[in-house]
Formats: structure tokens, sequence, C-alpha cells
């Protein structure tokens, strides 16, 4: 609350958010601090030297050959010690929250790779494929954030994304078997995410249903009517569930670098539309008019309407564009990982989409680096089952949230969020 | 003004729905559909011949192109071939509707109900306990001593999947099989073991070394699960899980996830069309038939013949006799089984098609069993 | 270019907020638009500014009737607006807040040229004197660039009619005085202005002409140098006002309230009271005055133990208070919130309720854990009729009430109790005059029982009105204690802006 | 805007109850939907007293509100059946009719369902029959156990929002619930009342402990408790089912995920000694619980502090309430009512845990809590309206084939149209008081 801020310390210069954002950091610092020591320590007198993975850095029929890579796993750890340790000491030397979720991110990655390597100890798994799972992972995730940002940046908060999704995949099913085209498909999907945002935002602005109401409704009618529908329809008539698939293509020369190539230009359509989308609504929103609308719009609308911005146009077509892009993530679940539409098939991405949003600092990029963090930990999980670990993966699996909520919390930096999300506005 | 006429307008229709379908539902016409037949309150005297087969599926329910799916096929099959005259059915949304939707058949005198799957094991022992008169069965799920009045179901599924594994290991060209579940419990892992087996025995018969990936017997927590989003529908977990056995160098791989699997299958669609030899092995039922789409794919399925099972279960008590057994679906009674290899045949040699008959042989007389192989 | 607005015509539920109103406006002219809290001129203006359409009525630019549909049509026909509230999106810079709306841009895709933006910027805040930096963000600057900021805003767009509402409610006198300079060369310049205040006196410094509104009806248009103040008033208020308060002269007790340096942080951890000094005697009014933003909330908060102290000392009858408003409350402190809806009052609850909201955990109103509502309800009657409340019953919702009822739920529920020292922020702001008098009346008559009281208002006649002792707040320090026989108007408003 | 006076509207909505209701029983339909008529012309016809009005007002939204999604639910499921489009254009007239009376015959179903068949009843108490009568009655008994954990997490819900705080993780503290009730009602061996009271008790503060989590970071860091309680419903679920993977819950050994029975001394008894009759005590837990919360929210200082809380926290702080105590109580009481739910499903309905013990008990919960007004009396009705959707679908899927996911949709909607009473208004032109149900503002925070 405003009145109970307490006042910690009496360092008289600095303001409370200064101290609040160096508090952090410190804690941040101690916490890379102490995991980098625990590594570094694991890697240089725990773990046995002898002991290795192989990690394959090429797929079998990759035109460019390229060894195994055979790392020890004492030295990984060693090696994501030092690198926390650095990122501790960086820390410190710049006390000001500074691209913490950056860190955050280094972090993550580099103890998720050194645990990784540990557990993998003495077998080959493909490194290549890893990566290439863990942007396959992200991608739906990334079309879920993006929506979100849309959304939330116009000021209306969508937690309706994964209702979307979901409706959004049993229209492309439908569509693309009709039209017996996965593309037809795809525009349908669309175009219902579309009509949903849109229903979202005549909800939640002309009928001023709280948000968080309308998009929960949503949720559930979404649940609830496609598995009517499944049932009733589908199963009945399968012939209306198959609207085909849509093949990859990969990106002459770039899909052979080694390592990223197939991960990053060996993708279907979606992959290349969702960079372009990535790219443009980061340029968009901070380089263009409409961006600078669209913020005004989430920041303060009562601003950006007394100069007779049209705020409620702005959020009716933010939300229209939020359901096309969630849309565009159920239509990628059926014409790329499935062929037809399952029942739940959604799968809780809308959530998980939303978390990345909250991790990327509503900004398109730090969603995209945030969904490849997730990506990764689904990517690792699915890994260590392939090659047999013993491990419960139970922990991989709630990674995810476990993150969002300590940064929502604020609990690693201060967290930045759209000042007017979530909050009705009315216009005269 | 006119939003107003509107408004009357719609009321008004719900009104004349009314009449309307009061009349249509009165209880003296239409006999064939089942809506008036409920709506007339009390049952109808059954003709002597008539007999009305119910069945609850479990929480997870239709849809998922496996066994409660291929238990309701079972029951229309049953109906199909004059067992019984009426059927039913009713989905679980959550564990407390086991025991509502037994009752609930019970109350509609249903004379034989069928539960699907073990989860539902209690509520049908209840079930049947207070409810002597009425011939129960349950799917996955054995009693031990068995019940008068209900047939467990069960199925050695380890046996098909034994064979499977055998042509898997026969057919691999990496001589890497993968295999994943949806949740680490029996109905899923006996499909793994066969597997295991299987390839095992291939190995000692060949001298090969094919390996499963995915699972392994000694460590029952391993393996692959999709229990992140939803065990049994997460279709694009399906889809990236084969993705990365086919990076492993596997190019068999047999989801045990119900509609999970429709991604993998969609995986090794999209990796043939990328060039890879890569193929799939469907559960339960005959997924080249049930899972249409990936014919290319599917080089048979594991299957356990739970429909006709289930409608053989609803011929007997129809008959009279209302269970006291456990029936157990093996290769030697064709209660499991791998299915035809469809447009895929030609992938399986003579040779190895021999082998399979021989296992089969020898599975079926007892002469190899799949715990043996599977330490 | 002139403006008019002809019958002028705006009804809310229950409330016909313009009545028919008609005003006009030339080129290079000040006209002030003067009313109460209520009366009208917000609405006309939002009217105005295309944000409402009028019911009825007409507004005409240039002799041509013009429909505002939105602001943007507004903005077109050259009216610009700086809203009380400042209309500035906080994580913008200068530049972004300034342009948003009228970006300069390249290219069909609408690609931000900042660079052209800034050049405008920078020649338009020197061509007027301004003295805004374009790179600096907004939630950085001081409320006075803000508010220059949104005048540049209006220059921006070509506005040839600026409105400017309640623009000196957050500034110093030295600032205000700044604010009329630049008005004043905006008009030399052939701007119309229209000044939207409740404060005589800078109306007739400012204004050509006076137009006054009195519950949405235009009373009158007068020519600033023909009239006086007090003339003002009366039509501003429907009758003589006495704008002082019948009083006895004090009778000094003891110390009750003492604070001695005090520092207290705002809520973003700025240092807003240092090292302040005040006490205040049982059977005194000490009014403190200044110019909003200048500490009194904080100072406020921390005598009622709603903030932390940072440093210092505050006691009341020699205990110190402790950083719990319910103990302070407890140790017969009142406290009468500056905003009683967002503070004071709990929407939604009954008047009842509100009568009880800071006393409801204690006998008779509750024992132990359980709370007794017909307790409540026989307190709530009694208050309602000792308070003179006007209400339809004591289970309406407080919302529903009169602004003048709602704040005598607030003087019933504070003043019901035995107290020792009575904080009142803003009493009495954006209530009818008739209102004003109760309320001032009743806080006298604590005095006069032996009550410390502490009021802190931004109305200069408030203060002056009420207080035995005034002290001046500036910058988080009192810059000044005068007796009430010493402060003059002028003494006072120099010690407001700072000048010792 | 057509300026027709209200009584107008009233005598049409009073003309259409007398006909529907009229309609109903010269066709012998059921006497519920009568009475439902009847309602609807009660709201017409009553005297417009200041008293008369506002509750009538208050029915009008809720009724309508579920009128327009059956409405909206009939025409899905005529557009759903592909028989009507292949017969549509032979014989539209008749193709319609005939939709339309399986429309209502399968909403008739769902009432039967729900309620039990009267005449079933009549002949069944006739005759005597324990066996009997327990059939018959099994319907509305069914209802009344789906309506407990309804109440429950309505009541948890409702108190989140009438304090100021959107509790959308009732899900996760019922689940969180269930596993600590289960793990107290499989493990600790106590005689009777004392394993239940300490099982349930266990439930109680798994859910409030759950629920504390979202409350404590929104209190001390502004944590919006939307992201985070939907967050935890997630983390809550693998927990839940990683549990049941282990020796914790289930027998060594085992390979299911059910956990072990809970002990016979811990479970909450049957409430009527008849058969097929699985009502249980939780329903009386839950109505005391209604009756408590009913106490808690306007008998006691802690209510009132929630309430203030809710409508104006700012005002509250002023007032000497300290805001951050109260989010993080109000939270934890609500996510204790929520696992009281989870206990009461595992130790009552259930008697053991596995993971379908919720079908989304925690989502009902939020459309229940708006339906109700966030009052402990609405709650408890709409949790019955509720219970006996789910209830009912079973008695409608059985006779009509009808997939229960339908009711799953028209719930949906059951909210949509609650939470936007200007849709409801400018759909039927009917006065409804403005006053929507009590939800959180959403007040500025980080997140």
């Amino acid at each position: 609350m405003t009145t109970s801020t307490p006042g910690m310390g009496a360092a008289p210069v600095l303001s409370a958010a200064e101290r609040r954002a160096r508090s952090n950091g410190l804690i941040r610092a101690a916490i890379y601090a102490v995991v980098g020591v625990l590594a570094l320590g694991a890697g240089l007198f725990r773990l046995p030297a002898s002991q290795t993975t192989t990690y394959r850095l090429v797929f079998d029929n990759a035109a460019i050959r390229l060894p195994d890579l055979t790392v020890p796993v004492g030295g990984t750890y060693a090696v994501a010690g030092v690198i926390c340790l650095a990122v501790a000491a960086f820390q410190l030397l710049r006390p000001a929250n500074l691209a913490w979720r950056r860190q955050l991110a280094i972090v993550a990655f580099t103890l998720i790779a050194a645990v990784l390597t540990g557990i993998l100890g003495g077998k080959t798994p493909s490194l290549v494929g890893l990566i290439a799972a863990m942007v396959s992972f992200a991608l739906p995730i990334v079309f879920a954030g993006l929506a979100a940002i849309f959304a939330e940046r116009s000021g209306v908060f969508n937690i309706g994304i994964e209702g979307i999704i979901l409706l959004g995949a049993s229209a492309t099913a439908v569509g693309g078997s009709i039209l017996h085209s996965p593309y037809g498909g795809i525009l349908i999907g669309v175009f219902a995410g579309l009509l949903l945002g849109l229903l979202l935002a005549v909800l939640s602005i002309r009928y001023r249903v709280d948000q968080i109401i309308a998009g929960t409704v949503l949720n559930l009618a979404a649940a609830g009517i496609t598995t009517f529908m499944y049932t009733r329809i589908l199963q009945v008539k399968p012939e209306f569930n198959a609207p085909g698939l849509v093949g990859t293509t990969p990106i002459p020369g770039l899909s052979e670098i080694p390592i990223i190539g197939p991960a990053l230009f060996n993708g279907s359509i979606f992959l290349y539309v969702g960079y372009a989308l990535i790219i443009l609504m980061q340029l968009a929103i901070y380089r263009t008019r409409w961006g600078l609308r669209l913020r005004a719009a989430g920041e303060n609308p009562n601003a950006a309407g007394t100069i007779g911005i049209d705020v409620l146009q702005i959020r009716y077509r933010s939300l229209a564009a939020s359901g096309a892009v969630a849309g565009l993530g159920g239509a990628y679940l059926v014409v790329v990982s499935t062929g037809s539409f399952q029942i739940g098939m959604s799968a809780g991405i809308g959530f998980i989409g939303i978390a990345a949003m909250i991790f990327g600092g509503w900004k398109p990029v730090g969603v995209a680096m945030a969904a490849l963090v997730f990506g990764f930990a689904r990517s690792a999980e699915s890994r260590l089952g392939t090659v047999g670990v013993d491990v419960p993966t139970v922990f991989l699996s709630i990674l995810p949230y476990v993150v969002t909520i300590i940064v929502v919390a604020g609990l690693v930096g201060r967290v930045r969020v759209p000042a007017a999300a979530g909050q009705p506005y009315e216009q005269a | 003004m006119s939003t107003r006429l509107l408004a009357l307008g719609a009321s008004a229709a719900i009104v004349f729905a009314a009449c309307g379908g009061g009349a249509s539902a009165a209880p003296t016409t239409a006999p064939t559909s089942a809506a008036s037949a409920a709506a007339s309150g009390t049952p109808a005297p059954s003709a002597a011949a008539a007999f009305k087969a119910c069945l609850v599926t479990d929480t997870g329910g239709l849809g998922d192109k496996g066994f409660n799916d291929n238990a309701l096929k079972g029951l229309q099959d049953a109906k199909k071939a004059g067992y019984a005259t009426e059927i039913k059915n009713l989905e679980s949304k959550k564990d407390a509707d086991y025991t509502s939707n037994i009752d609930a058949l019970v109350a509609d005198n249903c004379q034989s109900i069928t539960t699907v799957g073990f989860n539902m094991g209690d509520a049908t022992k209840a079930g049947a306990a207070a409810n002597k008169d009425v011939a129960f069965s349950i799917v996955d799920n054995a009693y031990d001593p068995p019940i008068a009045n209900v047939t467990g179901i069960v199925f050695a599924t380890e046996q098909a999947g034994m064979l499977a594994g055998y042509l898997a290991a026969g057919v691999s060209a990496t001589g890497k099989i993968g295999t994943y579940g949806g949740l680490p419990i029996p109905p899923v892992t006996a499909f793994m073991d066969g597997l295991w087996a299987g390839i095992k025995y291939y190995n000692q018969e060949n001298g090969k070394n094919v390996t499963l990936l995915g699972y392994d017997p000694s460590k029952p927590k391993g393996g692959v699960l999709a229990t992140a989003g939803n065990p049994w529908g997460d279709t694009d977990f399906g889809n990236q899980q084969a993705n990365a056995f086919f990076q492993e160098g596997v190019d068999i791989v047999v989801p045990v996830a119900g509609g999970t699997g429709i991604g993998s299958f969609t995986a090794a669609k999209q990796a043939q069309a990328a060039g890879k030899k890569v193929y799939a092995i469907g559960v339960d039922t005959d997924q080249y038939i049930t899972a249409p789409g990936f014919e290319s794919v599917i080089l048979t399925s594991i299957q356990k013949i739970i429909d006709k099972a289930v409608a053989d279960t609803i011929h007997l008590a129809q008959q009279g006799t209302k269970g006291g057994t456990n029936y157990v679906g093996t290769l030697a009674n064709g209660g499991v089984g791998i299915a035809p290899f469809h447009n895929l045949a030609n992938l399986v040699p003579a040779a190895l098609q021999t082998g399979l008959d021989a296992l089969k042989g020898k599975i079926s007389a007892g002469t190899v069993k799949v715990a043996d192989y599977l330490k | 270019m002139r403006l008019q607005l002809r019958g002028i015509t705006k009804q809310f539920p229950g409330v016909l907020a313009n009545d028919h109103v008609s005003i006009q406006v030339d080129r290079g002219e000040i006209l002030a638009l003067l009313g109460e809290n209520g009366a009208g001129k917000t609405t006309l203006m939002n009217i105005l500014s295309g944000l409402y359409r009028p019911d009825e009525g007409e507004i005409v630019v240039d002799d041509q009737v013009r429909v505002f549909r939105d602001p943007a049509e507004a903005i077109a026909a050259g009216i610009g607006m700086v809203h009380q509230h400042f209309m500035l999106v906080p994580v913008f810079d200068v530049t972004d807040s300034v342009t948003l709306g009228s970006e300069v841009v390249r290219g069909p895709l609408g690609v931000l040229d900042r660079t052209t933006a800034r050049a405008r910027i920078v020649e338009l805040s020197s061509k007027y004197g301004l003295d805004v930096d374009p790179d600096a963000r907004i939630e950085d600057l001081p409320v006075g660039v803000r508010q220059r900021v949104e005048i540049l805003k209006a220059l921006y767009r070509h506005s040839d009619v600026l409105v400017l509402d309640e623009p000196s409610a957050v500034l110093t006198p030295q600032e205000t005085d700044e604010l009329f300079t630049i008005i004043r060369g905006l008009a030399k310049a052939g701007t119309a202005i229209i000044f939207i205040s409740h404060k005589l006196n800078e109306v007739l410094e400012i204004a050509d002409r006076i137009t006054v509104l009195r519950l949405g009806k235009v009373v009158g248009t007068v020519r600033a140098k023909e009239t006086t103040s007090s003339a003002l008033a009366e039509m501003m208020v429907g009758r003589q006002v006495q704008l002082t308060v019948d009083r006895k002269d004090a009778e000094r007790g003891e110390t009750v309230l003492s604070i001695k340096g005090l520092q207290v942080r705002d809520d973003r951890g700025e240092i807003a009271v240092r090292a302040l000094d005040l006490e205040v005697h049982a059977g005194e009014i000490v009014a403190v005055a200044g110019v909003q933003g200048n500490g009194q909330t904080e100072l406020v908060e921390a005598i009622t133990g709603l903030r932390q102290l940072d440093a210092g000392a505050v006691t009341v009858s020699g205990q110190p208070i402790p950083f719990d408003p319910r103990h302070v409350a407890d140790m017969g402190v009142a406290h009468i919130p500056e905003d009683r809806l967002r503070d004071g009052l709990v929407r939604g609850f009954t008047v009842a309720e509100n009568y009880v909201l800071d006393s409801y955990h204690r006998e008779p109103y509750s024992s132990g854990i359980r709370f007794h509502p017909d307790v409540v309800a026989a307190a709530a009657t009694t208050a309602v009729r000792d308070f003179d409340i006007r209400t339809p019953s004591i289970t309406t919702d407080v919302g529903s009430l009169s602004g003048g009822n709602q704040q005598k739920v607030i003087v019933a529920r504070e003043f019901g109790r035995a107290v020792k020292l009575v904080v009142a922020s803003q009493p009495t702001r954006g209530l009818d005059v008739g209102s004003i008098e109760y309320i001032h009346r009743r806080i006298v008559e604590q005095r006069d029982a032996g009550v410390a009281i502490l009021i802190v208002s931004t109305e200069l006649d408030e203060v002056l009105a009420l207080g035995d002792r005034i002290a001046v707040m500036y910058g988080g320090e009192i810059v000044g204690i005068l007796p009430a026989a010493e402060a003059t108007r002028e003494r006072v408003g120099l010690l407001m802006g700072g000048v010792r | 805007m057509s300026r027709l006076p209200t009584v107008s509207a009233n005598m049409v909505w009073a003309v259409l109850g007398l006909i529907a209701a009229v309609v109903m029983v010269v066709q012998k339909l059921y006497i519920a939907l009568a009475v439902f008529a009847l309602l609807i012309l009660a709201i017409a016809a009553t005297r417009r007293t200041v008293r008369g009005r506002a509750f009538t007002d208050r029915l009008k939204l809720p009724v309508l509100a579920l009128l327009s999604a059956f409405l909206v639910g009939g025409i899905v499921l005529i557009l759903s059946d592909l028989e009507f489009y292949s017969k549509l254009s032979a014989n539209p007239l008749g193709t319609l009719e005939a939709s339309f009376g399986r429309v209502v015959v399968a909403y008739w179903e769902l009432l039967k369902g729900a309620f039990g068949d009267i005449p079933k009843i009549s002949t069944a108490l006739a005759s005597g029959d324990r066996n009997k009568i327990g059939i018959a009655f099994r319907p509305m008994s069914e209802t009344l156990l789906a309506t407990t954990p309804l109440i429950l997490t309505g009541l948890g819900v409702a108190i989140a929002f009438r304090s100021g705080v959107f509790n959308i993780g009732a899900e996760g503290q019922l689940k969180i619930g269930a596993v600590f009730g289960a793990w107290v009602g499989i493990w600790i061996p106590l005689p009777f009342p004392f394993g239940l009271i300490l099982a349930i008790a266990a439930g109680v503060l798994g859910g409030a402990l759950w629920a504390f989590i979202p409350g404590i970071l929104k209190a001390k860091t502004g944590a919006h408790e939307v992201i985070t309680t939907i967050m935890l419903n997630a983390i809550a679920q693998q927990i839940m089912l990683a549990l049941l993977l282990t020796p914790i819950l289930r027998p060594e050994g085992s390979t299911t995920p059910i956990s072990w029975p809970i002990l016979e001394a811990s479970q909450l008894p049957l409430l009527l000694a008849l058969p097929k009759l699985r009502v249980h005590w939780g329903l009386i837990l839950a109505l005391v619980a209604a009756v408590g919360t009913s106490w808690l929210m306007f008998r006691t200082t802690r209510g009132f502090e929630f309430r203030a809380a809710g409508l104006n926290p700012r005002a509250a702080g002023y007032a000497g309430m300290r805001a951050g105590r109260t989010i993080v109580l109000a939270m934890t009481v609500s996510g204790a009512l929520a696992g009281l739910a989870g206990a009461v499903e595992v130790l009552g309905t259930n008697r053991y845990l596995s993971p379908g013990i919720s079908p989304g008990y925690g989502w009902d919960a939020i459309s229940i809590a708006l339906l109700g007004g966030t009052r402990p009396l609405g709650v408890v009705i709409a949790a019955f309206l509720f219970g006996a959707l789910r209830a009912g679908g079973q008695g409608m899927a059985l006779a009509t084939g009808v997939p229960i996911d339908l009711l799953g949709f028209i719930s949906a909607l059951v909210i949509m149209f609650v939470a936007a009473p200007r849709l409801v208004r400018e759909l039927y032109r009917v006065r409804i008081s403005s006053a929507a149900p009590q939800t959180p503002k959403v007040v500025e925070t980080p997140v």
C-alpha cells in the first residue's frame, strides 16, 4: 500500500525505488555468488573428472559435419560456477538493477545446462536436437506471449488467450477441412481468434465486464464448446477434422549452420512469421505512431483520450490483434504439430504465454527470450526422458510458473506493468 | 423499439418451443427416439428380448481415440450384433462421477454396465455389491477373487507389446526405438514392458543391439512423460517428443499417451516428408483406422481388442452370465494382438514375419514369457 | 477568432450540470470562468473540448456552428485544453508526450520522426519562454514544469483558444506568477484564453472579463476592472458571504501536539517533510497554509500514524505517536482527511457503517470479535440528528449523499468521541458555502471546548478565517508562523512562495 | 430511447410468464418449469415498493442471465445437430419444430436429472421400499452432493471478491487441501470424530497455505494475485500428480495414481441411511460454512474490515485497518474454504484421492460468487443451481445423448450475462439495478 512503504535504512541520497533496486541487486548478487561457488565447488571437487557427456552437434544427415563435443561434467559445473560468479561480480559493480532479466536468463540457462550435462553423464545426447526442441517448444509460447502483449500494452488484461488458442485451433481444423487447405485453415483460425478478441473487447469495453472475468468466461466457454463440438460433430464426422499439415521450409544455406541452423532456419512458415512478428512488433511499439498511441492507451488512457486519440478504438483493434495472434497459435498447434483438433490441446500454453510476457518485460523481444527459457526447460525435460535418465521431472514442469511468481513479486527486480492495464476506460 | 420486439420474439420462441417440444415428446409418439423414451418417466414394460447395455467412461473420457472410444465402439457393436436392444453411455468428469454414473445407469434399468479404467475399480465393486442383478464389467481392471456379477476385462498388453517390439526391432534401420507415456501407470507401462521384452528377445535371437529409448523397466521413475500440460491431449508435446526421438536416431516411435500421440504421428509424417524413413506404432486400437491421415506412418498398432471383449461380455450378460470371472485378453485368445501392416507391409520381410509368427506361437503357448525379458 | 458557446445544456443523472450556458471569448482576450465546485465549469469545458456532447446548445467558432464529436475535432478547430489533472504519460519523455496524437512521422508506416518533433518543441519552448527539456521523462519533472508541458501540448497543436482548468491549484504563488506571465504573453500573441478558477483574487488579476457560473447557470459576466472581490463572491455563492467566522479569542492551554525535527519521506522515497518543528496547544487552532504538494499531506499522515517517521519526534500530550493510525486515534486524535471519498469514506458502505469506520472494533459497537450492527444503527441515528446529516436513512449508501453531508458524516465520526487533537486536512474542499459555514462552526466549537486543532488547507481564505496561528509550509519546511493578527494575505502569500 | 412507462415492461413480463406457466401445465411439463415461469411472473408483478423493487431487481439479472444462457445453449444444441442441416431443406418447419422439441426435452431431462421425477418419487414413497425411495431421491442427493464443494469454493471466492482480492486460485487451493486432507485421512489413525476433524483441519490448512502465498506476495510486494494464483493452480496440479505417484499417498508398489482409501474413522458419514443417497455431512459443513461466512462478513469486526477493504482500501487504511493484513487474511480464509472443499471431496465423496478430484470447481466458483452477488445466501443458491446443472447433465446425457460439456458452455454464458448487466438490459429492455455484482476493482499495483 502506498501508505506503508517502510523506510529501510537511512541512506539519505537514495530514493525508495533506488534503495529497493540496490537491495534487490545485492540479493541477486549474493544468490548468484552462492550458486556459483556451489557449482564451482561441485565441478572442481565433487564430480569425478573422468565423467563426460558427449553432445552431438549436428544431425546425422547434415551437410556440414562436426565432430561430437565431449565435455567433462565437472568442467561444465565449474564453467557454470565461473559464469554465475562473473554475473554476481558484474551485479556488484553496477548496483542499479540494470538488465536483471538478462542476468537471470544467463544464470538460469547456464545452471540448467550444467545440471543437464551432469545428469546426462555418460550418454550421447544431441545438442542440436536439444536446441531445436527448445525453439519448437518456444514458438507457441511466443504467439501466446505476443497476444498478451498486444492486449496488455493497450490496457486490457487478456487472460482469455488460452481459450482463444483452443477455439482458434478448432476453427483451423474445421475451416481447413472444409476448404481442403491447411493455409485456408490458418486464415480461418486467425480470423476466429480475431473475432474472439473482439468479443472480449465488446464485453470488457462496451458492457464493462471486468477484464479478468471476461477472460475467464472465454476460457470456460472455449473448453466447454470445443469439447461439446468435438464429441458431437468431429467424432462422428472426422472429415471435418482433417485440415492437413503445413510442411517445413528450410532456408537454404542458413539451415545448414551447425548447432543453431536446424533450430532457427528449418521450420514451418509459423517460425518465420514468428520472427517477423517479434521484430515488427518490437519496432512498431517503440518506433511508430501506432506504437506510441498504443503505449499511451495502456499507460494513461485519459491523456490519450483528451487529445483526441480514440482509446477505445485502439483497445478494440489491439484485442482483435491479440486474438488473431492467439488464433495463429491455435492454428500452429493444428496444422503443424497435430494435423487435427484434439480436446484440450492448448495444454496451458496461453497461461505460459502470459508468464512469458511478464518475464519478458512486456517487450516482444523479451517475450521471445522468455519463451526460449521456458522452451529450454521443457526441451531439457523431454531430452532427459529420451535418453533414459531416472529423475522425476516435476521440478522442470513447474519451472515456468515458479519463475513467473518470483518475477511478478519483484523478488529479483522491479517489474513495470503498463499503468492502466486491467482498468476500464470510459470514453464520453 | 425494434430490439424490444426482438427480445419479445425470442422469449415467445422459448415458450412456443416449449409447446412444440412438449407435443413431440409426448410419451406415445416416436418410440425410436431415445429422448422420448426417457421423457415418458416410467419405463415401458419391456419385451422379453429387451436388453439394455450401458457404459461409463473415465475422466479424460471420449475422444481419446483409445480405450474409452474403443469401449464405446464395443457397446455400439453389441447393439448392432443384437446382443443389446438399447445402449446408453455416460461420461465421467471427476472422480465423484463414477459412483454417480453407475447409480444413474442402474436407476435407468441398465441390465449390463461396463466401466472403463482402473480408476473405477472401487466404484464398480461397490455398484456390483449393491446391485446384484446387474451384470457389471470393467475394462482394465480385474478382481481377486472375482466378484459374482462383475467381469474384469484385462489385457495381457505386454504380450502384444512384445510382438510389436520384436517387429519394430526387425524393421528399424537405426536400431533405436522410442516410446513415451502419459502417466506412469500400468495400462501405459504394460505396452512399454512388452516393447522392451520384444526388443530384447529380438536382440538375443539375431545377435543385434537394438535399443529402446524413453523407457527402462528397471528405472520406473524415468522415461518420458507428457504430464506437464495435459497428459492425454498435449499434441504439441507429442510432436516435439517424437522429434526428439528422431534426432536421437530413433526411427520408430511408440506413443502411449492417448491424444498426445496424434502429435507424434504428425511428427513422423512431417519427418517422412523431409525424407526420413521413420514410423510410428499405434496403441489400443488399430490407429491406421481410428486415426485417419497417418496411413504412411503407422507400421502397426498394439491392439487391445476392447471392443470385442466388451461386446462379448455384453453378449454373455444377455445370455445370463453376469460375471464371476476375469477375462484376460491374450495373444492366445485373440484379445490382444498387433494390427495388420496395411500400407507398410513391404517393410516387413518374410523372415521377420516368420519370426513374428514363431514368437506369437511361443508366447501363446507360454514358452516365452514377457516377465523373463524385463531384467 | 471568436469562440461562442450558446445555450449549452448538459444533464447527468440527477444533476443538471449546465443549464443554457452561453459564453464568448475573442482573440487576445482572457476570459475567466468563475464558480464554486460543482457550478458546472469543468462540464462546460469538457463539452468544449469534445469529451462530452451537449444535450442542447451549440458551439460557434468564427460564426460557424461546429459539432465536436470527439477531442480530435475540437483540437482541429483550434481548441487546446490544459486539464486540472495533468494528461501526461508518466513513462514518456516530453517529446513523446507533447506530440502524442499529432506525431511527426515518416513514410506510410508511420515511423516516428523524433528529431523533427524534438526540434519543433525546442523552438516552441524558447519562443514562449517555457523552458522545457524535450528529453526529460515526465515522471521526473516537477508539477510546475509538467503544467508547462501541458501548455506546450496546446501550443504544438496551434490552439487559438487555450482553456486552463484550475491551473494554479498545484502552483506556488511564484509559479502562478510565472504562469500568468506566460498566459499574458500568449494572449498578446493572439490566443484566446479561458481561465477557469474558483479563486477570486486570481481571476481579478488575470482576466479581462469574468463570467460567473452558479449551479450550472450563468449568473453574469463582468469586466474585471469594474468589479470587486466581494461583488464577485456574492455572484458566485448567491448571497452575501461572510468570509470570517465569529469566534472568541483562543484560550490557549497546555501543549497537546508537539513536533520536533520531523523528517518524512513521500511514496517515492523522497524527503517530503524536513526538520519540522510545530506545537499545537489545547484550545487553539493552528492553520497550516501552503501550496499543494509542499509536504502537507505527508505531515498529516505522519501525525496521524499513517506514515513512518524518518527522523524526529511527534508527541501527543507527551506521548510519542506510533506508526499505527488506530493507536493514534486511541490517543485522542481525530483526523479529517483531505479527500473524503478517497480517504475518509467507504462508498458502498452505509452512513451507519461509515460512522463507525474507525471505531467499529470498540465497545459498544463490538465486543471481542463480534460486531453489533444494531448498536451501530442506534448510534448512527443519534449522530445523524446531532450533526444535521441530510440522508434518507442511515442505511443509505454514503456515496449517494451530497458532498457536504458526506463531510458531515466524517465530522460526526471524528467529533463524536472525546478527542484532544483534531487534524483536519482541507476540511471544506469542494463544499457549498452552507456546509463550509457549518463545518467551520463545528471546528471552532471544538476549539472552544479545549481541543487542540491543526488545520491544513491550501485555501488562503480558510486559513485566515480559522487560524489562531498560521504556519506556512514550503518545500517540506515551516517557513514561518504568524499569529492571526499579523497574518495578512500578502505576508502569508509570500511565505507560501518560499519568501521568508 | 423509448420512454415507455416501466409498468408496461412489467406487464409484458407478467403476461409472458403467465403464458409460459399455462403452457407448461397444460403440456404436463414439469412443475419446476412452471415455478420458474411463475418466478418471472412474480418479478414482473411485484409491487414496486422500495424493498420489493430492490428484491426483484436483484432477481431479474440472474434469472434473465440463466434464461439467456439456456437460450444460446439451445441454439448451439440445434446447430450442432448434423441431421438438422440435412433435413432442413426438405421440411424446414417440421425440422425446426423437431429441433426445438429436442432442446426442450434435453432441458427437461436436465431438470429431472437434477431434482428427480415426481411420479417416481410418489410411487417409491407409496411402496415404502427403501431401495426404491433411495433411487427416486438419488437425483436430488446427487445435486446436493455436487452442490457441496461448489458452496465452499463459491464462498471462498466471494469472500475474496468482497475483500478486494481476485482469488482465481480456488482450483489449486482445493487440490492442495485435498492432498493435505487425504494425507492425514490416510496416515493418522484416530478414533472417529478426531480423525475426521484432524483431516478436515489439514485440508483447511492446506488450502489456506496455498492462498496465503499469493496473499502475502500481494501485501508485501504488490504481486498481482491473478497472475500468482494462475501460476499456483498449475503448480498445485503438478504437485498433486507427483505426490500421487509416490508412496507418500499411495500404497508402496502400487502403480496407479490412486491414493490409499481414507481411514474409516476419518471419513465424513453419510447424511441419510438410504441406499444410493451419497449426500454426506459435507453438505452440512458447507451450509455451516455459509452461515459462518455470513456471520464473519456481517457480524464480526474482521468482516467489517474485509468489506471496507474491498470497497475502499485506502479509506480502510486511514481508518486504522491494516490493508496488508486484510488482504492476507481474506485470501487465507478464502483458500481455507477452498481447501475445505477439497478435503470434503476426498473425505466424504470419493474417500480416496486421484487426479480426477475436480472438474474445475475453482472456476465454477467464480461464476457462483458472481451469480450469488457475493452474498453467502446467494452463493448457496447459485451453488445449488450449478450443482443441479452438473448432476442434471447426467440425466440429460443419459436420456438424450447430449454431451455434458454443453453445460460447461452454458455456465460460462451465465457468468458472461451476470457480469454484463448492461448486455441483459439492452437485450431485454428491462430495468435492472445498476449495481453489478461486486468484484474487486483492479487496484494499481506493480502487476
